[in-house]
């Protein structure tokens, strides 16, 4: 008797686990489904690509697009440069000790910033005091800084997955360090460091609360980085709450699923191709 | 370069050039200060947020604000309390229900998952982490907050809500920090438990869970950081009624949500209240990736 | 040119050929663990020197010394002096990039760059400020030509390094060091990660170079050392944590036929070790 | 109307941005929004060229702005309080809005007094049988602060008096009417242009909301939607202003954002 009850928790259990991991499928296929079943039918040329006017911003959505593009290809082009050099110091040059680990535990930190404190603190530091209001500028510099430690992370988990023999190889040529680094080690982890950072981006796309209180909410074809626009988050958010045009607020959803989706699924398609060819 | 003739003589060995010297130490200093952005982050975010927030804290004094129990800034009451209290009762009940969810996810993908069901629940659970937290929200404005009314007869804001948004969302974070730790548990662990005749099961549950009890816990503790710190979804669930926790069908709000609420419209002392609750946020999130830090040093001193 | 030094120490052989290298009081540290003691040994132009001994002996260690290819691990610390066609490698101000330009290494694992087999092999032309195309093109079908792999890969130059055998990704790799003109070719176990066929080819490969290069070559295979070198040191750790020391240095042929040292005979006839 | 998030930019602040000259800038009420938006679109139709930057910060906001300097034209649903009067702001009504009280359709209530509505949203009545309804606790849905139709709902009605704190509160109109139509128990305020069938609006001390017993003055909960500018308007927001009180936005857009067009009093200036 003892070894079917022990047999039988067996299989209550493994149930339990394949009840969870079911789970989130069904979860993220109903909160997608949701999104595509509603919105498909407002995707259209006319509404990605005309202004939102009338009472309701009946129309398309097309100057949030573009806020949100710009932003966050804005914030890529800050926060890159920083991001990449960052993770080759602590990759290749860092000694272990005090300043090392203050530069990890500020990382973490940043990291697991709450959204909304960063959004305060790009109202704080670049609407106001840097002078440069509600703009696209504050809104990429505030990301920038949410992009900074995931990219560093995949960077530099990207360089050191570079065997080391491979760095002795270029040494051996009598190789110096930059040269060592900018010929041979950033160039074999390139696909995965673009990886990270379009990881980062998808990220950016999807953020609500940094945006809000540095882009600003006005409905704006952003031009220069000092004009203020209105991201696709803050659109959906917007009409959602304001819930008379609902069907718009369903193709800003999918229209940002789609984007978001774009980028994880690139990423991971340049990820498989790049270990297939390394392999 | 011609090819060195069989006897050339023997070449100098070069000195090392001051240009090359200065080049290489330039550039180092250059990572180094790229480096030190992350440093400068968290220090501009506490000074700016804290620069902002300050003064809340001499005008209503530290004890009135932490501990006052009335939030109308329009009178002059900007007690945090049933904010704090809103946080943490979304936040953990938000850990009960997602953290079972994702460790489960986590070992059903890391131990029993066949490699076909793994190769599409594995991009499920990464997806769901890149849902951006506004289309979480929508989906629980729309779909769960009218289940939720039905269920408890009131208008479906509340912890209750925002508990079943919120877990969805924090189970990529949980699930992935799991199934890492759970990889780095040596296979000799697993193959000597079923060589007990220990089932899958039982090898789980006195193995495997055990071994990576440190990483899990450090998982759960991360999923709370991203809990108390998420804005968007629970701004559009939770009712946004800043009084102190009365039932999982009534309104409450939250840090996060009332931050949104209120800035649009707030001036004077209300604004830099507002800011003293992104400095406790702020300090909320440093305090547990500390946590973390200190468990793992922990862990390492053990191990 | 500094004086030669005459005193005869058991490391220094009868002296009729020119000296490459030569070993004085060599000392290092790692850390606070120190590996080698009193080596001190001259290294003949144009020969093959074979370095054997139990594994852990600090052979390769030592190897490392002389390109100071140990400078990039912190914390390491090198005593004596190591001279290079008379020059003090360690000397104040010596680029250790040049250094390691006239002392190429070859590692165990054959490690081509993740690039194309030209990009590889010019790799090292284009460090060194080589631009030309067309000077590019001569140096890597010299190279590979010395390293007898020019005929197997001279339509495939655009393929990845990494698609090549294991035998011939190492001779990509000696001809990837060959491009920049070395004097000295530093080779740690070559053969060891390669299958038996390629290891014929490399040692017939070393027979052909050592008459335009210094060989120095690690191994654990004494039948290897036998047939490919012309002097053997054989190295030993008496107890562990100890350093190791240079025990007998001499002609491979007395070396392997009548070893002065009783602990060489004793490794040699493979009572231990 | 969410009460949108753009900052109420502090007077004095540096962030204040300087007027080009072909620019209108209009901030203010999220009621008055609808309005303002259609009428940029017509305005920038009619005089190529000329840009009006348009967003709805809420009534506070867009006063502050105003006497800020940051907009041309503040757009209020309340009237000004306090200090705001001193800044020599000149009141050009635009149109009327009528508050409805709205209630499920299934809430057999029809009609409350003015005061029942001061209690209920006051929270010292709490459920629906102490007014002749049902035995069930009522779900009070309340505006967010910003929102200029709360702030002449807590004028009207509750005489400035404080709002039950338990109640949700929604940023936006369109989510309360929603929340209404869906919970039987819910009780809650728009404008009178944003009902539909799917709410049922009460009768106010047995004055049932209409265009007639707005205009009458009958209806008790009903406000004026001001354009409040430095000064009497000149040049170009004076041309902006004329063309919002012009037929073509009056008859058209006003009604069709669901509110009473000023000139209906025939009194239009």
């Amino acid at each position: 008797m003892k070894r079917d009850a022990k047999n039988l928790t067996n299989a209550a259990a493994l149930a339990v686990f394949w009840l969870a991991g079911l789970t989130t499928v069904v979860v993220l296929g109903a909160v997608i489904g949701y999104v595509l079943v509603n919105g498909v039918g407002e995707i259209g040329l006319e509404f990605i690509f005309t202004n939102p006017h009338g009472v309701n911003a009946e129309g398309g959505i097309w100057p949030t697009i573009v806020a949100t593009l710009y932003v966050t290809g804005l914030a890529m082009l800050i926060v890159t440069p920083v991001a990449v050099l960052a993770a080759v110091y602590l990759a290749e040059y860092a000694v272990q000790g005090r300043l090392v680990r203050t530069i990890r535990f500020a990382a973490d930190t940043l990291a697991s910033v709450p959204s909304i404190v960063m959004g305060l603190f790009g109202l704080a530091l670049f609407v106001e005091s840097m002078g440069f209001g509600f703009s696209v500028i504050s809104g990429a510099l505030a990301l920038s800084f949410l992009m900074l430690p995931i990219v560093m992370r995949t960077t530099e988990e990207a360089i050191r997955a570079v065997p080391k023999y491979i760095r002795w190889g270029s040494y051996g040529l009598g190789a110096s360090k930059w040269q060592t680094v900018s010929r041979v080690v950033l160039p074999a982890a390139a696909s995965r460091i673009i990886t990270g950072i379009i990881l980062s981006a998808g990220r950016a796309v999807g953020e609500t609360a940094v945006v809000i209180f540095t882009m600003g909410t006005m409905i704006n074809l952003p031009v220069l980085p000092t004009d203020p626009g209105r991201s696709m988050t803050v659109h959906l958010y917007q009409l959602a709450m304001e819930g008379i045009n609902m069907p718009a607020a369903f193709g800003t959803a999918l229209l940002l699923m789609a984007m978001v989706l774009a980028f994880n699924l690139s990423a991971r398609w340049l990820l498989r191709r790049n270990r297939r060819m390394q392999g | 370069m011609t090819p060195a003739e069989e006897t050339a003589t023997p070449r100098e060995l070069k000195l090392m050039s001051r240009s090359t010297y200065v080049k290489e130490a330039a550039l180092k200093n250059l990572f180094l200060l790229c480096a030190t952005m992350a440093v400068a982050g968290v220090v501009l975010i506490f000074l700016f947020v804290g620069w902002r927030g300050w003064p809340v804290f001499s005008e209503v004094g530290l004890a009135r604000f932490l501990g006052g129990a009335e939030w109308l800034p329009t009178a002059g009451a900007f007690g945090i309390l049933p904010l704090l209290v809103g946080s943490l009762v979304v936040t953990l009940g938000a850990l009960a229900l997602g953290a079972p969810l994702a460790i489960g996810a986590a070992v059903f993908l890391s131990e029993i998952a066949p490699p076909r069901v793994r190769s599409f629940v594995r991009p499920a659970v990464e997806l769901l982490a890149g849902v951006p937290s506004v289309v979480y929200g929508f989906f629980g404005l729309l779909v769960i907050r009218p289940l939720v009314a039905d269920v408890t007869g009131g208008l479906g804001f509340g912890p209750l809500t925002a508990w079943l948004i919120l877990a969805i969302m924090i189970v990529p974070t949980i699930a992935t920090l799991t199934e890492d730790a759970l990889g780095s548990v040596p296979e000799g662990i697993r193959e000597a438990s079923y060589a007990m005749g220990a089932t899958t099961w039982q090898t789980i549950w006195r193995v495997l869970l055990p071994a990576a009890k440190i990483g899990i816990i450090d998982a759960v503790i991360l999923g709370m950081g991203r809990a108390i710190g998420e804005t968007m979804a629970v701004l559009m669930v939770v009712g946004n009624a800043p009084v102190f926790f009365r039932g999982i069908g009534k309104p409450i709000s939250t840090l996060t949500s009332q931050i949104v609420m209120d800035m649009p419209y707030a001036s004077g002392v209300h604004r830099t209240a507002l800011f003293g609750l992104a400095i406790i946020l702020f300090l909320i999130s440093m305090g547990l990736v500390a946590l973390v830090r200190a468990l793992s040093r922990f862990r390492e001193e053990t191990r | 040119m500094s004086e030669a030094l005459d005193c005869p120490s058991p490391g220094v052989p009868s002296a009729d050929g020119e000296v490459k290298i030569t070993v004085r009081d060599l000392d290092f540290h790692y850390g606070d663990f120190h590996a080698l003691t009193g080596i001190s040994c001259d290294i003949k132009a144009r020969s093959v020197t074979a370095f054997i001994g139990p594994s852990g002996c600090g052979k390769s260690t030592f190897l490392r010394c002389l390109n100071r290819m140990n400078d990039l691990i912190p914390g390491t610390r090198v005593d004596g002096t190591v001279l290079l066609d008379g020059q003090d490698v360690y000397g104040p101000g010596v680029d250790p990039v040049d250094l390691r330009r006239r002392v190429g290494m070859i590692f165990q694992q054959p490690n081509p760059f993740p690039m194309s087999i030209y990009d590889n092999v010019a790799y090292g032309p284009r460090l060194h400020g080589v631009k030309k195309r067309s000077e590019l093109d001569d140096i890597v079908r010299m190279s590979l030509e010395r390293a007898n792999l020019w005929k197997e890969v001279k339509d495939i130059l655009d393929r990845g390094g990494l698609t090549l055998s294991g035998g011939q990704q190492q001779r990509l790799c000696i001809a990837r060091v060959l491009a920049v003109q070395p004097d000295v070719l530093l080779m740690d176990e070559p053969c060891s990660a390669i299958d038996p066929t390629s290891v014929q080819k490399i040692e017939d490969l070393m027979a052909e170079l050592k008459s335009s290069v210094t060989i120095i070559i690690v191994t654990h295979n004494m039948q290897q050392a036998a047939r490919v070198s012309d002097e053997t040191a054989f190295f030993l750790q008496e107890q562990a944590g100890e350093p190791a020391i240079l025990v007998e240095f001499g002609r491979t042929a007395e070396i392997f036929t009548s070893p002065k040292d009783k602990r060489t005979e004793d490794y040699i006839t493979g009572r231990f070790g | 109307m969410l009460s949108a998030a753009l900052l109420a930019l502090l007077a004095g602040c540096n962030g204040g941005r300087q007027h080009a000259a072909d620019q209108v800038i209009v901030t203010g009420s999220t009621t008055v929004q609808p309005i303002a938006e259609v009428s940029k679109e017509g305005f920038e139709k009619a005089h190529p060229g000329i840009h009006v930057l348009v967003s709805g910060v809420g009534s506070s906001a867009g006063i502050e702005n105003v006497i800020a300097g940051t907009s041309d034209i503040g757009t209020s649903s309340r009237d000004l309080k306090g200090d705001e009067a001193k800044h020599g702001l000149v009141d050009t009504p635009i149109a009327y809005d009528a508050i409805a009280v709205i209630v499920n359709p299934s809430n057999p209530v029809n009609g409350l007094t003015k005061e029942q509505v001061k209690a209920i949203f006051q929270g010292r009545i709490t459920n629906w049988k102490e007014v002749g309804g049902p035995d069930m606790e009522i779900g009070v849905v309340n505006r967010d602060e910003a929102s200029g139709t709360r702030e002449a709902f807590s004028k009207i009605v509750l005489d400035k008096e404080r709002f039950d704190p338990t109640a949700v509160i929604l940023p936006g109109t369109g989510q309360v009417r929603s929340v209404v139509a869906q919970a039987p128990s819910a009780i809650g305020y728009i404008s009178l242009g944003f009902v539909t069938p799917e709410v049922k609006a009460l009768a106010i001390d047995g004055v049932a909301p209409s265009e007639e017993a707005v205009v009458s003055g009958a209806y008790p909960i009903s406000r004026v939607l001001h354009f409040f500018t430095k000064g009497e308007p000149t040049g170009l927001v004076k041309e902006f202003v004329a063309y919002v009180l012009s037929p073509d936005v009056q008859d058209r857009v006003v009604r069709e954002a669901g509110f009473i067009p000023v000139t209906a009093r025939g009194d239009g200036l």
